[in-house]
């Protein structure tokens, strides 16, 4: 669907196009270190926890379902794989030819995000129906060693932040993917593309730690 | 009270406490030294290179002169240094007890210090100590932190839940001295006083005779109300945290559940072993648990209540 | 500090660099390859260097990502000193943290803060299974007995009866009434009446 | 991008900024930096003023020993009041944002800051920020101390939810602004101004954005952690639950310390422009002033352990972190020394901007070298958490930033709103705020060393002289400040116009009108030379005065 591409000038305070392009993603890379340093906190209070509190700490991991954490691994990665080719799409688009790629590889990262979700809802749902949950509503009683419900609580806000981000991840693509449609973006422009791949690479990685921490190593 | 040990710092009482005001007086006049440096510094060249017509220019432009910045980043750091290794060595004397020293059991709670001696003997609010001999005491708290704190010995650590934290002391002459919190724990943070009484060895040995005797009587229960009860209950008539004590026995009051109740042993009693049972109406059930008050205290503490008129 | 100069108004150079599709399509084999290696590893129990391990695993895959997918290698340098600096920030965190958790029993063994400190706990997890109405029963964590209640208080044994040396100077020694050694004048271990019923909620100072 | 296409071109927009569009509308949609600033700007002085009535109201209670006229509840809720309302209200955001959203672009030769939505985004998430803080006094206020300790947090009544969201939302808007700097300084600088060609006030705000950058997102985390350990009962910092309160302590204090220098380094900042400026001399050593911001940047993330010497820490790490105390001592001392010595052979005015200037050198002085007690191990133990340590940081943070704040204030004023202020008021208003101000908290010191606990609202009788004492000291502040206030609001009225550039000074802020037109300069400057190329006596003014259009 060559529907040609839509010309755009830089903003006025720019000096050139190039400036404010590394400009965006010089922004872009300062805010993915607030995340890390933020997911940092948390990683934190898990070292604190399992250095405490050991014995808890594996025992309480193994309840953990690993292997819809792998699957969750493979989903996040190929949606970093679409990604980065929806951004690649991007750069070669010189007249709109490569617009129907792009529009596509996009449309794979949001899906691979949903079923991200979808499998988290899963687990989630899982442990709620065990009672394994955090702090004073935790009622579950499989666990031996005192105290579980720490490591669940970490749990729970470890994979409930990074899932936030997921949702914010797909609302970000959904923008950029509304905007692809239109032939916003070209081989001269595609910042949203890439400032937006950036973010979703960032939520896979913090998730590419958070995967054997609670689920393989516990 | 001893006298206080120059202008700045309360009386030396514990054979830590000079080396500490030795350290603090030797930063101190290290740092009237820097002070009077920048200061003069300031003072003089804006005296000596003031504008005195409108459009006079600097006399010289001097970027930077590296011996000049070399010199006073070297000197400070090594005088800091220095500072750190002087501070470390006390820090040393201060935390780390002597093997024969007293074991105390102290427990904070909200808004009041409960001490026990290596024999059990406990005097609400009034840590007693032998002169002359290293005290450990062993911390810990019932709700929130606290924090530990004799001026007079120099001596301060915090209190934790759930969690012992030590700190020890060697008093050398008898006396009395405050005991205060310094890790804000609430309401009455600030009402959290107690005292720490040196005794001669001869009267701490006889203690059991004296101080340490539990007589069931008003002055005992005068002194278990300063300790336990003054944080939340007054004595004169206004509210505190609970109600006020005056005029109290034999009262009737309207407890939160409607019922109508007259104020005697029995209400006392239940009252300091089950807080939550009879909650007076318009009252917050906030009142904590006392278990360590014995019988012969509860008793006290009601012969006491009698006296309130 | 890269202070790169651009001149005014010139037209800015066109030509970002573009990443061949082929370079992608390596990393995500690579990627899916690692997770294969990191579940696999993790099923064999390696003890102590399990955690090790597995971090290694992960900061290749994650170095592989930010490197290439996020670009970092062909990028300004600028951005690549951020994430740096970032991730040394948040090992400054890790390290003073941890070194803080591990070495809290390291002047004063004694009274250290883990075993002592643990059985406080057991006790206050039993008031705060009470407190939250949860019936998890807390098993103790194969530690010695419980920590005795409050009320059953046993003081510790009186201190070594040698004479002591450390007398106030000057002061004869006390005429043999050694403290500790003061035979059962001093009320030993008056045992408060009946205990607060047993397993009282803990002082709740205020409603949550 | 962005849809101002319409007047790109300069000079047919040639009306100063502030009546470049009315009502409120065009104020509250702007995406100017120096009508963002303004407003900024506004927020932090009603701020400022909130937090000095606590102030009063806390030391008229502590003139004696027992109740005055509030109790301990209403004393508890006003100290965390006065520290929450100063200290994220008004410290953290006055010189950063307030000042470096206005004086930032000019001195860089931008038309504006890198990202001009995202600063406007920077200020609504400010203002939502103080309405939900000030509304947690309406939910049944906050009485823990700024510093949200557990586990007495999580388990008393009150808004503490609502207060710790507030001061969540709050950081987000400092990162923000951290953010936009860092870009514009990197990115947006006029041709010719290399990195060691900008004003020292850039070098100050761009070692501050990197603080704000890489330490908020961790005071977010914790206050997240909090809200869950109120709501969920989580358990991380509750030790009833099996936490730790002192892992809360490091998680708080790995922000809290570097935000102390989020808040002084811009103050240097700004000092180091002024004395310059009114001593009519070069500074001196501006490369060890340039690396020494960024030296304390870096080594303030080393540090925080020592709020805790006392605190359940172990000794252990409480050595290692008294000894990088000292190392974060000593770019600050190079600081004070370099300005010291940038005074030799000037020639100086003693301005109203000066004045403050002067004061803040004699104060954060004694504020720095006070730090060297509660640094060293062995005097902490006696001296942590009494009135010592509440005059240490009043000297750093009031007799420093604040100081600095004003200094600042009064010396862009004219280029802010184009209006001179009287002299003689704003010299007198600095003077008395200087005697004031040892009067309150010089004695402070001496209470804290004879063991007066902080956070009392009674105390054993033995302070009552030294309280009561700071008590008039503090009526003498109060004075001073609104003698400054009056005198700066009667500038609007007597609208004496200020020149172009009031001082002499030499940065490019001064190279344009005052106030500027909304897109700063006609034609983008090009630097020659360094910010502080005064000429010497007797020489010929080095090159045309008019080196940037």
């Amino acid at each position: 669907m060559n529907i040609g591409i839509v010309r755009r000038q830089h903003a006025h305070h720019f000096a050139t196009a190039d400036q404010e392009f590394s400009a965006s993603k010089l922004g872009m890379w300062l805010f993915l270190v607030t995340e890390v340093l933020l997911f940092g906190g948390l990683f934190v209070g898990y070292a604190y926890g399992k250095s405490v509190y050991p014995e808890m700490w594996h025992e309480a991991s193994k309840h953990l379902d690993w292997k819809l954490g792998a699957l969750n691994t493979l989903f996040l990665i190929t949606s970093s794989f679409t990604m980065v080719m929806a951004v690649n799409a991007a750069q070669r688009n010189k007249a709109g030819e490569m617009n129907g790629k792009m529009v596509g590889y996009l449309i794979a990262t949001i899906a691979l995000a949903g079923c991200f979700l979808v499998v988290k809802y899963f687990e989630y749902s899982h442990k709620f129906h065990d009672g394994m949950l955090p702090g004073i509503y935790y009622t579950y009683s499989g666990v031996q060693n005192a105290n579980a419900h720490y490591f669940f609580g970490l749990y729970f806000l470890m994979t409930g932040l990074h899932g936030f981000h997921v949702v914010v991840g797909m609302i970000l693509l959904g923008w950029v993917l509304v905007r692809a449609t239109k032939g916003h973006f070209y081989s001269e422009y595609y910042t949203p593309v890439e400032v937006g791949g950036l973010y979703w690479h960032l939520v896979d990685l913090i998730w590419i730690y958070l995967f054997p921490l609670l689920y393989l190593v516990g | 009270m001893d006298t206080p040990n120059g202008y700045w710092m309360p009386p030396a009482a514990s054979t830590v406490a000079q080396s500490v005001d030795d350290l603090y007086f030797v930063i101190f006049w290290l740092c009237v030294v820097f002070f009077f440096i920048v200061t003069g510094g300031v003072v003089y060249f804006a005296y000596k290179y003031r504008r005195k017509h409108p459009d006079q220019l600097a006399t010289q432009q001097i970027g930077h002169n590296t011996l000049l910045e070399a010199t006073w980043t070297i000197i400070p750091a090594i005088l800091v240094i220095w500072i750190f290794v002087l501070g470390f060595r006390v820090y040393m004397d201060l935390i780390v007890a002597p093997g024969d020293s007293l074991e105390y059991q102290v427990t904070a709670k909200q808004w009041a210090w409960d001490f026990r001696d290596p024999d059990g003997c406990s005097v609400p609010g009034e840590l007693h100590v032998p002169a002359g001999r290293p005290v450990k005491l062993t911390m810990r708290s019932d709700d929130v932190i606290h924090s530990f704190y004799i001026a007079d010995f120099r001596v301060k650590q915090d209190v934790l839940p759930g969690r012992y934290s030590s700190v020890w002391f060697q008093a050398d002459k008898p006396g009395t001295h405050n005991i205060q919190c310094t890790e804000y724990c609430g309401t009455s943070h600030s009402n959290m006083f107690a005292k720490v009484v040196v005794h001669t060895p001869e009267e701490f040995a006889n203690r059991a005779q004296t101080f340490c005797k539990v007589t069931v009587g008003k002055e005992h229960g005068e002194k278990l109300y300063k300790n336990q009860c003054a944080a939340c209950h007054t004595i004169d008539g206004n509210r505190l945290v609970g109600p006020s004590f005056k005029g109290i026995w034999g009262r009737e009051g309207k407890m939160s559940d409607g019922s109508k109740v007259i104020v005697d042993e029995n209400y006392i009693v239940e009252s300091i072993r089950i807080p939550t049972a009879k909650v007076v109406e318009g009252y917050p059930p906030a009142m904590p648990a006392f278990p360590t008050l014995t019988n012969d205290d509860i008793a006290s503490i009601i012969e006491y209540m009698k006296t309130l008129k | 500090m890269s202070n790169e100069n651009h001149s005014a108004h010139s037209e800015g150079h066109h030509g970002h660099f573009v990443v061949p599709a082929a370079a992608y399509v390596a990393v995500f084999i690579a990627l899916l390859v690692l997770t294969v290696v990191t579940v696999a590893v993790a099923q064999v129990d390696l003890g102590p260097a399990n955690m090790p391990v597995a971090m290694l695993v992960a900061t290749m895959k994650a170095s592989l990502v930010a490197l290439i997918f996020m670009q970092l290698k062909y990028d300004d340098k600028l951005n690549g000193l951020v994430f740096i600096f970032g991730l040394i920030f948040l090992s400054l965190f890790f390290l003073f943290t941890l070194l803080d958790v591990f070495s809290r029993e390291y002047i004063d063994p004694k009274y250290g803060n883990r075993t002592i400190a643990a059985e406080q706990l057991r006790a206050m997890q039993n008031k705060a299974a009470d407190k939250a109405g949860v019936n998890t029963p807390v098993k103790p964590g194969g530690y010695t007995a419980d920590m005795p209640a409050k009320d059953e208080w046993q003081p510790p044994p009186p201190p070594p009866t040698t004479p002591d040396a450390g007398l106030v100077d000057g002061g004869a020694p006390a005429a043999g009434s050694e403290p500790g050694s003061e035979p059962g004048s001093v009320p030993g271990s008056e045992a408060p009446a009946e205990a607060a019923p047993a397993g009282s909620a803990a002082p709740e100072s205020a409603p949550r | 991008m962005n849809d101002h296409a319409a007047h790109a071109h300069d000079d047919a927009h040639d009306v100063p900024f502030l009546e470049d569009g009315k009502g409120w509308k065009s104020w509250l949609f702007t995406l100017d930096h120096k009508r963002i600033g303004v407003m900024y700007l506004w927020s932090v002085l009603i701020a400022f003023a909130a937090g000095g009535v606590f102030a009063l109201l806390l030391r008229l209670e502590l003139m004696a020993p027992g109740k005055q006229y509030i109790e301990a509840d209403t004393y508890n809720r006003f100290f965390t009041l006065h520290g929450a309302i100063m200290v994220f209200l008004f410290i953290i955001p006055a010189i950063p944002s307030a000042m470096g959203n206005f004086v930032l672009p000019l001195m860089l030769g931008a038309k504006d800051v890198a990202f001009p939505r995202l600063n406007l985004l920077s200020f609504w998430i400010y203002g939502i920020g103080s309405i939900m803080a000030l509304s947690s006094i309406v939910f049944g206020g906050v009485e823990t101390g700024w510093t949200f300790y557990t586990p007495y947090s999580t388990n008393t009544s009150g808004a503490v939810v609502m207060m710790t969201l507030s001061v969540f939302v709050l950081g987000f808007s400092s990162i923000l602004t951290g953010l936009n700097f860092i870009v514009t300084i990197h990115k947006m600088r006029a041709p010719g101004m290399s990195f060691f060609r900008m004003p020292l006030f850039v070098w100050a705000t761009y070692a501050t954005s990197i603080l704000q950058v890489m330490a908020t997102p961790v005071l977010g985390i914790t206050l997240l952690l909090l809200v869950a350990e109120r709501t969920l009962g989580i358990g991380i910092f509750d030790p009833a639950l099996g936490g730790d309160p002192v892992l809360y302590q490091h998680f708080f204090w790995f922000y809290s310390h570097p935000a102390v220098y989020i808040m002084i380094l811009p103050g240097m900042g700004v000092i180091s422009e002024i004395i310059t400026v009114f001593s009519r001399k070069t500074i001196f050593g501006y490369r060890a002033i340039a690396y020494s911001s960024l030296g304390i940047a870096i080594i303030s993330f080393l540090v925080w352990g020592h709020h805790m010497f006392l605190s359940g820490q172990s000794a252990y790490a409480g050595m290692v972190f008294s000894f990088l105390t000292f190392l974060v001592a000593i770019p600050s001392a190079i600081k004070v020394f370099n300005w010291t010595a940038t005074l030799y052979k000037g020639s100086i005015s003693f301005d109203a901007p000066m004045m403050w200037t002067l004061s803040f050198m004699v104060l954060f002085t004694i504020g720095g070298l006070t730090g060297l007690f509660l640094g060293a191990l062995g005097v902490d133990v006696h001296l942590h958490d009494t009135y010592f340590v509440v005059a240490h940081f009043h000297y750093v943070m009031m007799g420093g930033t604040v100081i600095a704040f004003y200094a600042g204030l009064h010396y862009w004023w004219p280029k802010m709103f184009g209006v001179m202020y009287r002299e003689g008021p704003a010299k007198f208003s600095a003077i008395i705020v200087f005697i004031g101000f040892n009067a309150t908290f010089f004695t402070q010191f001496v209470l804290g060393t004879r063991g007066m606990p902080r956070r009392y609202y009674n105390y054993l009788d033995q302070y009552q002289p030294l309280h009561q004492f700071s008590t008039f000291g503090s009526w003498i502040i109060g004075l001073g400040f609104i003698v400054m206030t009056v005198n700066l609001l009667a500038s609007f009225k007597q609208k004496v116009k200020a020149p172009a550039n009031p001082w002499g000074a030499r940065t490019l802020e001064w190279s344009i009108p005052s106030p500027p037109i909304t897109h700063n300069f006609h034609k983008t400057p090009v630097v020659t030379e360094g910010p502080y190329d005064f000429p010497v006596e007797g020489q010929a003014a080095s090159g045309a005065e008019g080196k940037h259009a």
